[in-house]
């Protein structure tokens, strides 16, 4: 195993606990993308780029962006929210 | 040294699985499968590695030299796939979930009991 | 057979032209598309059923055919069993289809589109004769039957249902991945058939038992066997009702289908030296989920959710039959399923009516409603058909599959089982019949409703409103699915096609001799048949079924004083069990990661 | 259950899972020794078999096409899912959709940072299309390039557009498309039943190895995929944002 292969996996061994225990979500989200880079790093010194740039773009571009776009949401409702328990 | 990378993928399913039994945050919790399901594309790609191979792709590359296996990554980009829908699909959930609940926090969803 | 692989691509086909014709908006191109593309499914499926006889019938997609015993591509490895699995799921699909014509209204066409979406990843998960094609379609079957779940999204209940449901499921999914993947590193193989060659003869070692562990955790989670069973009855309570029937009728059970499929193909090679200390394992865990999940039937007063926990009680006794590692426990499965799905889905058609009638699930509101007219009172009728079913009375509904699952388990040395499967089958039957004596003879204590736990009306938007009276289009599946349920065991022959095509089930050599050299003709056997003593378990199950409903309706004024004592702590452990099932989704996470560790632990050891 | 019976028990279960995996794992051929056969039959046989220089594409649209069929169908159905979930927003409100319409999205990007982003979109549409058509020859294929695709358009978007996006990716469009992509996938697999008799076999001249124009099937697939997977993930940006701009109305 080259020096290269073992720093990423080290760096997606250390980022993953990282990506549970940062308990904001939108820090989270930030944290994910990284854990998706590394992972797509790791992926193309294992020799499988295409699987590393799938996950770079479905962990780079596809999800947080569906994230930030539900944080922004979830934001926005829980705003509302006095409004909503009338209605309920 | 040869376990290293099984080691790390047994690792990183386990804080995936943990993040979401102690998850607070339904977003927070998807993230956290999606960390679980990482580990299973680490093992994939894990176990059709050679050593000192090149990646399965013959362009500019003599037939016949060693390759890792292709197999395996077509089978993780698949999975890869499957991570991405599944993770849409729950945030969806999880947006209407806080219309319906006020909350995303699993610990105070209470609809159903018994 | 080059009509294999359409049973998949019809429905996928028409499943797009529905979503991208979905701005037209007419209900009648979604039902006529929708039932046509069933109705030609139903067609094909018994076409390969009709094929499949001595030898399965192989389907290499893409004309990949296998290199000196290696296959390149995917395997469509249709048999009896698979081909009879996938027809009854299409015939399922197709009373779905048609009872939700007039249930409800859809949004546009994608309900049909996702209906057939889910109907051609079950059939195609049931030929499949590749493990990771099996996986791909497991999958698009759960995300389809998210999807479905959170259908009703007015209502508080179908989303955290749908939740606890995809995170448990996807939880499922990873642990088959990780199996797969453990697998592939030893064989290097993914065609089951193939499989169980590389690992035919081999001496067991962890990794197998882990992998094993793995993708048995993952499709026993489908399957909703204790401790990991929890999601389904949240997840049925809230699905619409004919999602219901769908998913009770035929999704479970693929899930123990799965289990036998990969045992018999690719494991048995391997394991069968430790047969015998796998049978308890398996049987253990079947005898408890068919009593948990038959205890909790008996608490329920919420009618999906108490078919729900029947349907697990039931995947349990299915366990029993499968764990016995015999091919005649593979037959009593098959046969009980059978009788089990067109029974089940009948019931969550009934209760589909009465939610359409008076937008109320809720037994004991329902208290007398169930006498109004002509057309209820038939409901009633079937309500007590399917509970008759159900409990499997003598020549009736599952007493085919019972039969041979309680002869099954005398011959492998457990013959206390058979006392499990009167218990559970006379307890859900009881439930059943305890509700249709509440709902449609009014009978019972006049309790208010409102004395217990309080529930919300979770129901009402489903169908939006209450009706007057119940669309043909409702009864005639029901009334269908009803008189098949009674008339499975009458059909000719059944016995003994059934333990046949189990034995060629198990029969992993020939199966792999099919699939991989092109030969692998299979043994007949002797079949045995029923026995004399079987219709004595059946009447007890019966009588017991009665007894409960009797007891529950007429038996407040029958309290004995001594008993008192006893009775709470029975109530206080029922109690501990209800907690149990919390609605949490870590809960039900952490329930998976012990089961799954327990499990792999068992497996180790027991292969050690 | 209380919060640390359920970390107890998943602490429990977790410590054997994972002794039990880490001893799988010591069973497992060493890491970097993979024993074959599969993988080892195709990188010998797939070159000349289908003419395709990257083997990964080659399995996943040609090998085993089956499983990506499956595939796509998963992400169909979870856009189906989306859109049901969310639909009452959308439902109830299309007026404030259409006023949301007017507004920028994310309203306090700036204008330079817009321009850029349109500028950008072009660029990226080349790059996806030459991900996709490539499939065949070099890493990637219809599922990357068509993310990179859907992106584009969502340049326009972050980049503050809400109207160009409207422009440059209409909504009943791209729903038809993505079905289209999905059905057409399906389509190139029953072209295989009618002209080569087989379904999913590759029926058109496997041509040069190495030209874009080899590979039979492969690269059509590539291209279906790509509008499913493109249409895809532009839908479900959509169904999300539309939420997020609803509520921010």
């Amino acid at each position: 195993m080259t020096a290269l292969q073992i720093g990423a996996l080290v760096l997606v061994g250390v980022g993953s606990p990282v990506v549970v225990l940062v308990r904001d979500p939108l820090r989270q989200a930030i944290c994910f993308g990284a854990l998706g880079t590394s992972l797509a790093l790791l992926f193309f010194v294992f020799q499988a780029p295409d699987v590393a740039l799938a996950e770079l773009v479905v962990s780079a571009v596809g999800l947080p962006l569906i994230l930030m776009l539900t944080l922004v949401k979830l934001g926005e409702i829980a705003a509302e929210e006095p409004e909503e328990e009338e209605r309920e | 040294m040869t376990l290293l990378p099984y080691l790390v993928a047994v690792w990183v399913l386990c804080w995936g699985l943990y993040g979401i039994v102690t998850s607070r945050h339904l977003v927070h919790l998807v993230v956290c499968l999606g960390v679980a399901q990482a580990a299973t594309y680490l093992l994939l790609v894990g176990v059709g590695y050679r050593n000192g191979a090149a990646a399965p792709i013959f362009a500019g590359l003599a037939p016949g030299t060693p390759v890792v296996d292709p197999v395996v990554q077509a089978l993780a980009l698949v999975d890869i796939v499957v991570e991405a829908t599944v993770s849409a699909l729950l945030l969806a959930l999880a947006v209407q979930a806080q219309k319906r609940f006020g909350t995303v926090d699993p610990d105070e969803l209470h609809s159903l009991r018994g | 057979m080059s009509i294999a692989p359409l049973v998949v691509a019809v429905p996928l086909v028409a499943a797009a032209a529905l979503a991208a014709s979905d701005f037209l908006h007419r209900r009648w191109i979604a039902d006529s598309v929708g039932i046509a593309a069933s109705l030609a499914v139903v067609v094909l499926c018994a076409i390969l059923l009709g094929h499949a006889g001595r030898q399965p019938v192989v389907y290499w997609l893409g004309g990949w055919e296998p290199h000196h015993g290696v296959a390149l591509g995917v395997s469509l490895s249709v048999d009896t069993l698979g081909a009879g699995m996938a027809t009854l799921v299409a015939l399922m699909v197709t009373a779905t289809l048609v009872f939700s014509a007039r249930y409800f209204e859809a949004v546009g066409h994608l309900f049909h589109a996702l209906v057939l979406v889910f109907m051609a990843a079950m059939v195609g998960f049931c030929l499949s004769g590749d493990l990771f094609n099996m996986l791909v379609f497991f999958e698009l079957m759960s995300i389809a039957a998210y999807a479905l779940v959170a259908y009703k999204i007015e209502e508080r209940g179908p989303l955290q249902g749908a939740i606890n449901f995809a995170v448990s499921n996807s939880v499922g999914a990873i642990a088959i991945f990780a199996g797969i993947a453990l697998l592939y590193g030893r064989t290097g193989a993914l065609n089951l058939a193939q499989i169980g060659e590389e690992l035919n003869g081999q001496p067991p070692d962890a990794l197998i038992a882990v992998a094993f562990a793995l993708i048995v955790l993952g499709f026993l989670i489908k399957a909703a066997v204790f401790p990991v069973h929890f999601w389904l009855a949240d997840a049925y309570a809230v699905a619409p009702t004919p999602v219901c029937a769908l998913f009770s009728g035929v999704m479970v059970e693929l899930g123990l289908y799965a289990v036998a499929r990969i045992y018999w193909t690719a494991f048995d090679g391997i394991l069968s030296p430790d047969a015998a200390a796998l049978r308890p394992l398996l049987v253990w865990i079947g005898v408890v989920t068919a009593l948990v999940g038959a205890t909790m039937c008996l608490r329920q007063r919420h009618l999906k959710r108490m078919l729900a926990f029947s349907t697990i009680s039931h995947g349990g006794l299915f366990l029993i039959c499968l764990g016995l590692l015999e091919h005649s426990g593979v037959a009593a499965a098959a046969a009980y399923i059978l009788g089990h799905s067109f029974a089940k889905a009948a019931l969550f058609m009934c209760v589909g009516v009465l939610l359409h009638r008076f937008a109320e699930v809720d037994e004991l509101r329902l208290r007398g409603c169930g006498a109004a007219d002509a057309g209820l009172k038939l409901v009633g009728l079937l309500f007590v058909a399917g509970a008759v079913a159900l409990a499997g009375a003598p020549m009736l509904g599952v007493f085919l599959g019972k039969s041979l699952g309680e002869g099954a388990a005398e011959e492998s040395g457990y013959a206390w089982a058979i006392a499990v499967f009167v218990l559970a089958s006379g307890m859900t039957a009881g439930a059943v019949l305890r509700a249709a004596g509440t709902i449609f003879g009014g009978w019972g204590e006049d309790e208010p409703p409102e004395s217990e736990q309080p529930q919300e009306h979770d129901e009402e938007t489903e169908t939006r409103e209450p009706h007057d009276r119940t669309p043909l289009t409702m009864l005639i599946p029901t009334v269908a699915l009803t008189l098949t349920a009674l008339a499975v065991g009458f059909l000719p022959g059944l016995d003994h096609a059934v333990e046949e095509a189990a034995a060629r089930f198990t029969d992993a050599h020939a199966y792999a001799g099919a699939v991989l050299h092109g030969h692998g003709a299979f043994e007949s056997i002797e079949p045995k048949g029923l026995k004399a003593v079987d219709f004595l378990w059946s009447s007890l199950s019966l009588a017991l079924a009665m007894t409960i409903a009797a007891l529950s309706l007429f038996g407040g004024k029958l309290e004995v004083s001594a008993l008192g004592p006893l009775r709470r702590r029975a109530e206080a452990g029922l109690e501990l069990l209800g907690t149990l099932h919390s609605g949490h989704v870590g809960d039900y996470v952490a329930w998976i990661t012990a089961a799954g560790g327990g499990l792999a632990v068992a497996l180790g050891l027991i292969v050690r | 259950m209380s919060r640390s019976v359920r970390v107890g028990l998943f602490c429990g279960g977790a410590l054997a899972l994972a002794t039990m995996l880490v001893l799988a794992c010591v069973d497992l051929p060493g890491f970097g020794h993979y024993p074959g056969p599969y993988g080892d039959v195709i990188a010998r046989t797939g070159v000349a078999a289908r003419h395709a220089t990257d083997l990964v594409t080659a399995v996943n649209f040609d090998y085993r096409a089956f499983d990506t069929l499956g595939e796509e169908f998963i992400l169909f159905a979870a856009v189906l899912g989306v859109a049901i979930v969310l639909r009452d927003v959308r439902g109830e409100s299309e007026r404030a959709r259409q006023e949301a319409a007017e507004e920028h999205a994310f309203g306090d990007a700036s204008a330079a940072l817009g321009a850029v982003g349109l500028c950008l979109v072009g660029p990226l549409v080349v790059l996806g299309i030459y991900i996709v058509t490539h499939g065949h020859l070099t890493p990637g294929g219809g599922f990357q390039g068509g993310l990179a695709l859907a992106a584009a358009p969502l340049l326009a978007f972050l980049g503050g557009e809400y109207v160009a996006m409207k422009v440059v990716a209409p909504h009943a469009l791209v729903e038809a498309g993505e079905a289209a992509g999905a059905a057409g996938f399906a389509l190139i697999g029953l072209g295989g039943l009618v002209f080569a008799g087989v379904f999913f076999e590759n029926f058109i001249g496997l041509g040069t190895p190495g030209k874009l124009l080899s590979a039979g099937t492969i690269p059509l697939s590539n291209v279906a995929v790509g509008i499913e997977v493109a249409g895809a993930f532009l839908l479900l940006w959509t169904e999300f944002s539309d939420q997020a701009l609803l509520v921010r109305k």
